[in-house]
């Protein structure tokens, strides 16, 4: 048990901060469209130039093949640097974090050769086909249909809470292609070229105002099979391989981002009047345990994780942490929301942007996006109760 | 002792429904339709007494129409303008009173935030502000009432900040005693509208729970969604009986009603808060869309909550009483 | 709506105040044993001689036929006159409120000739025997038997959670007259009289060190047929009646006593120094918010209870607001106490009684019976769940 | 960095678990046998280091040992003794350590609770009391102490209160940083065993849970039941993680070893007192009597929780100070 950093990673997180203080883009992040599209490649694409693209990926896949814990050190600099957008919010997290990783699991020499350097590069944007409007926590149900003509899959269906499916160029797509299969049998994950004839795109705005999310409707989408990575009818397994990378490292950059969030909303309690019109609402007793649980939770959340890199460093598996550390910190990220919107009291009225230091109405909307997105916590507590636990389905 | 309903108050709920049904949609902005309908069905003045112009019914009239106001989630300035109408008619301005009943006015609502600014709601439109302030209670021209309109965390209710004091010749004040009445049953209307939120959280979360299917089941059979469901229905109903008899103290002027306003209001902020945001979490996805109406709950309810007092303020006004009788 | 009382109502409250005061046993009740059940006995008989025994029973079964306003009247000024005990912790409390009222509903004129009188009299103790080790939130799979034989039941098997039966006359027993019914139809409702041969009952300590619980055993206990309440094989209906019984008023009391002891927890908050060692608790604004939300809650739940009476008063039917009443005030009685453990401080760490005034430990530890006994908040909010809001059972 | 156990730890804690389990009933007062296999097993200095007499670990170990009492729901004065032995060892008394370290003495420990009053838990065998007060924190003979019994929340951890200042002269003490050194690992311990306690009321609700059917069910495939389960493992996994982290802040005299002291007793707290309870209502009827040990995880999760310091209290200290780098 020791918390002390090698000198490798002293070194890397010197290197880190130095780089970042000086390539961080000012900003703000344009909130929508191609502009937003291309300051999202941007950055990729100067996170590449400066050697910082795919931190954890391997180095024969053009990553820098270093561990979790360099990776948190770089979410925590990069925290630190006070950046103008998040990690996890930006157009490139989906061929970072989900569609590279999948092909770099699952896909073929030649998948690997295309796509991976486009993304590491910035040159592409990736996004996810997964949910439908009738399979959402029964992901599994999903009824987008590929039937295979020739050397091509003919897709028709449709998906939805497609993030930046309209400025994307690739898609990881989840389709049926064996629906007399048992539901969990006939899935087949491939890669959707987005500017294929027959897509039809909708943004969807959310409660928060934002529209990334997208619908995405498919009408006779030729896809050749040599697109198909994994095995035909075997992709819920290549999709769930993408899915335990999602709950681990992927949320780190969340978690730093939200602790940062919890000493802004202390400062913040410092300045502001609090419910009784007179003290500063720090001095309100329930303000301020309120406060400090949110600040013990996200310290105890960020333990959490560290014991979690522990594991996959010392047995290459994710321990049980994974889903809790998903579970507690999208409840936590809600709950801080909340309770700011407490501190700040009648300025509650007041919209503001979702992100932005000192904003909190909007975060409070978008709030409500952790729980659901990416499986509902209903979801999660079934995965605890079941596959850490060890408790019976009905 | 009875806490339900008489036949007539039953009526006047059915009425309002019908009206909220046929002139309003929710999510869409208040229509001139929906208030001249409110002015013709009296619900401005419904509370008054007709000695004071008024339609002669009480606050609890009053707060069944606010609660079905909630419950549809419909905006504009209808707390604001029944309460001006309170004003008026207690101040003795009964030329104002009636204008104000005969939907002549849209009275948009002004709150101190701190010594030199007011947040004010429903201003586009208004022609009237209702004035709250350490002073007490005041109706003046909207043209006094110079704000800068900011983004509203609810699209529906447009919100405005003073930058100074609000000042010009009131068309009618009330301080004292009078102005603590009229909070008093502003108060019991902010919780009737709460409550009304609450409510209709629950028809939202259990339509969609027995629709709504996943794993082969409507997801409402889920002992998640279930017992979500039940805690909110238990929330809502346990707001709407206080709410009920908050206002029965009211209108018989008890010794206890203040006591009962501030219990109904501490139990209706919670209901409408907790239950909107649970009941965006039940509709998983499709709640968290703004097409999808269950967000107007969660804002709407964090504007309610804030108008007159917030639920802490209530807290402290309720432990300070002696025990109720 | 009105909250008015009738004069009717008016002298009754004021005649049993008046009452009270006069004939309140000074207390403390003995906590266990035949003393115990001397003491409620003699309290049901002052109650008969007074003319309070049966308030909302019917006339014509030596009741006073008044209306469950005039009972919930009666409960608040017992409340009201600081008593020495707790009303629904009388061994009194299964023969006033389920025994009896289901011989009023289902019993033969027979069987309410015999027991009625002798209830309401205080000359008996009855229990309930309904719960099975095997058979608790799922009460309908009990499988205690009774096989005719002759003109008799003989009865084997086993049930728990009983209170009182050690010093009990008459029990309302379930049992499986059928086993080869639907688990729902070959249950039937018996009195058992407790002192019949083949009758083992072994005391259960509670965790708040209670031994008012008890098992018993049936070894071949023969019981007449004629003791059968309601159809043979009908019992599971003939239950649902007393349920539904219990469901209402009788709980009307633990609520009146509730709004006292927030009370009570008010003033104790007023002289007590607060987490801060300095001030007193109720300066506390954790404390304090957490006491007017307790005091409001309560509040709250007398309406909702009044709002059911009014609904059986004018329909003769109860509304959704029972099960909701139960499911609510049983969490809120626990959250009351818990809150005194937070306010008391180090003063938890000592034990007190489970009642009296100024008493918060051992009322904390036996308000864990509040969300289990009677059916779990689990099955209270399946019930509001599916039998209020009609959403559908797996 | 890595938070987990280093082999040689996980053995420890194998070894720990393997006396509990042979010396230890859940619901049994603590055994001679018990209190002898500690000392033997370097219990109670085993983290203190060999140049004062210890066993030459550190305060990981004593917290991992620490857990383990907690997960086993062990009585008996472990804590106060262990800190006794600190207290000795840094005021320079190696005879007093080495006589703690042989398990010769039995710790009360001795709380201020106002002025004039101390709360002394496991009086009855003690022979010597830790006391802590304004003044520091030292050990004194427990002759000197004169308490009354009283019932106690918790029967296997007796409670009595004195009526007087605790006099005499000590035979070790501490006061300025020492003492605050002392008092943070103590605060650290008391975290690690409510963890324990966590822990262990998972273990028991998930065992129920696959066992107890209802419904043609075991009663954990219900979602009310699994759901609370899910919640109740990740309350402990993340206090236990806390826990971890802030022992190694300790170990390693790091700047924000009292700020993590302070997360981890507050998650622990909260930890080990919901769980508590929540399994008590798990287990329904039987884990409301006495005879199930379901209520010795209530109870004890309670007198932890009050030990050194309230929840409130490290709430307070860990908002007071700077922000973790």
């Amino acid at each position: 048990m020791n918390l002390d950093f090698t000198p490798d990673e002293d070194a890397f997180r010197e290197e880190a901060r130095t780089w970042l203080a000086e390539h961080l883009p000012a900003g703000p992040r344009p909130p929508e469209g191609d502009e937003m599209r291309a300051f999202d490649l941007a950055w990729q694409r100067t996170l590449y130039d400066g050697g910082w693209a795919g931190i954890n990926w391997p180095v024969e896949f053009g990553g820098r093949g270093l561990t979790d814990i360099q990776q948190m050190i770089w979410y925590e600099e990069f925290a630190r640097a006070e950046p103008p957008f998040t990690l996890n919010n930006s157009c490139t997290f989906v061929g970072n974090n989900h569609g590279g990783p999948t092909l770099i699991v699952s896909g073929s020499d030649e998948q690997k050769a295309f796509h991976l350097p486009k993304i590491l590069r910035g040159d592409v944007v990736w996004c996810q086909g997964f949910s439908e409007p009738g399979a959402g926590s029964d992901l599994a149900s999903l009824s987008c249909r590929a039937e295979i003509d020739g050397d091509e899959l003919v897709v028709n269906g449709q998906k939805i809470w497609t993030s930046y499916a309209h400025v994307a160029d690739f898609q990881e797509l989840l389709v049926r292609t064996d629906p007399s299969a048992p539901k969990h049998k006939g899935i087949s994950w491939v890669i959707c070229d987005m500017r294929t004839p027959g897509i039809e795109i909708r943004e969807i705005t959310t409660m928060s105002h934002v529209n990334d999310f997208c619908e995405v409707f498919y009408d006779d989408v030729r896809i050749p099979l040599t697109n198909v990575v994994g095995q035909i009818n075997d992709g819920w397994r290549t999709a769930m391989s993408t899915l335990s990378f999602e709950r681990g490292t992927a949320f780190m950059a969340d978690q730093v981002e939200l602790a940062a969030v919890v000493e802004r909303l202390i400062d913040e309690a410092r300045t502001r009047t609090g419910p009784d019109g007179r003290r500063a609402a720090i001095a309100d007793d329930e303000i301020a345990r309120r406060l400090a649980t949110a600040r013990a939770e996200v310290t105890a959340l960020r333990a959490m994780t560290i014991a979690g890199i522990s594991r996959v460093l010392r047995t290459g598996v994710p321990g049980p942490e994974g889903s809790m550390v998903r579970l507690f910190h999208g409840e936590l990220h809600q709950r801080v929301y909340q309770l700011a919107l407490d501190i700040i009291g009648a300025d509650a009225l007041r919209l503001t942007s979702i992100d932005g230091h000192g904003n909190w109405t909007g975060p409070y909307l978008q709030s409500f996006a952790y729980t659901i997105g990416g499986g509902t916590t209903d979801i999660q507590r079934n995965i605890v109760g079941e596959r850490v636990l060890g408790l019976p389905r009905v | 002792m009875d806490l339900l309903p008489t036949s007539e108050q039953d009526e006047i709920v059915s009425t309002v429904r019908a009206v909220l049904a046929d002139r309003h949609q929710l999510g869409e902005p208040l229509g001139d339709e929906l208030w001249s309908a409110a002015a013709e069905q009296g619900w401005f003045l419904i509370g008054l007494p007709e000695s004071a112009g008024g339609v002669g019914y009480s606050i609890i009239e009053e707060s069944l129409v606010m609660r079905e106001l909630g419950t549809a989630c419909a905006p504009g300035p209808f707390l604001a303008t029944v309460l001006a109408a309170h004003v008026a008619a207690l101040a003795g301005n009964a030329e104002l009173t009636a204008a104000i009943g005969a939907g002549s006015h849209r009275v948009a609502l002004a709150e101190r935030l701190d010594p030199e600014r007011f947040a004010v709601q429903d201003l586009p439109g208004a022609s009237l502000v209702l004035v709250v302030d350490e002073a007490g209670i005041r109706v003046v021209d909207a043209a006094h009432v110079s704000a800068s309109a900011v983004d509203s965390i609810d699209e529906l209710v447009p919100v405005a900040y003073t930058d100074g004091a609000i000042t010009g010749e009131p068309l009618a004040a009330l301080s004292g005693d009078d102005a603590i009445d009229v909070l008093l049953d502003g108060a019991l209307l902010v919780a009737a509208g709460l409550a009304g939120l609450a409510e209709a959280t629950v028809t939202q979360s259990v339509a969609y729970g027995k629709d709504r299917e996943q794993f082969g089941q409507p997801i409402g059979a889920f002992q998640a969604v279930k017992h979500r469901c039940a805690d909110m229905a238990t929330r809502a109903e346990i707001a709407s009986c206080q709410v009920a008899y908050a206002a029965i103290t009211r209108r018989d002027r008890r010794d206890d009603a203040a006591f009962h306003v501030d219990a109904a209001r501490i139990v209706a902020t919670r209901a409408a808060i907790d239950n909107s945001q649970i009941n965006v979490q039940n509709h998983g996805g499709i709640g968290f869309t703004w097409e999808h109406t269950a967000h107007r709950f969660v804002t709407r309810a964090r504007v309610w909550s804030l108008r007159l007092g917030s639920s802490a303020s209530h807290q402290s006004s309720l432990l300070a009483r002696s025990a109720a009788d």
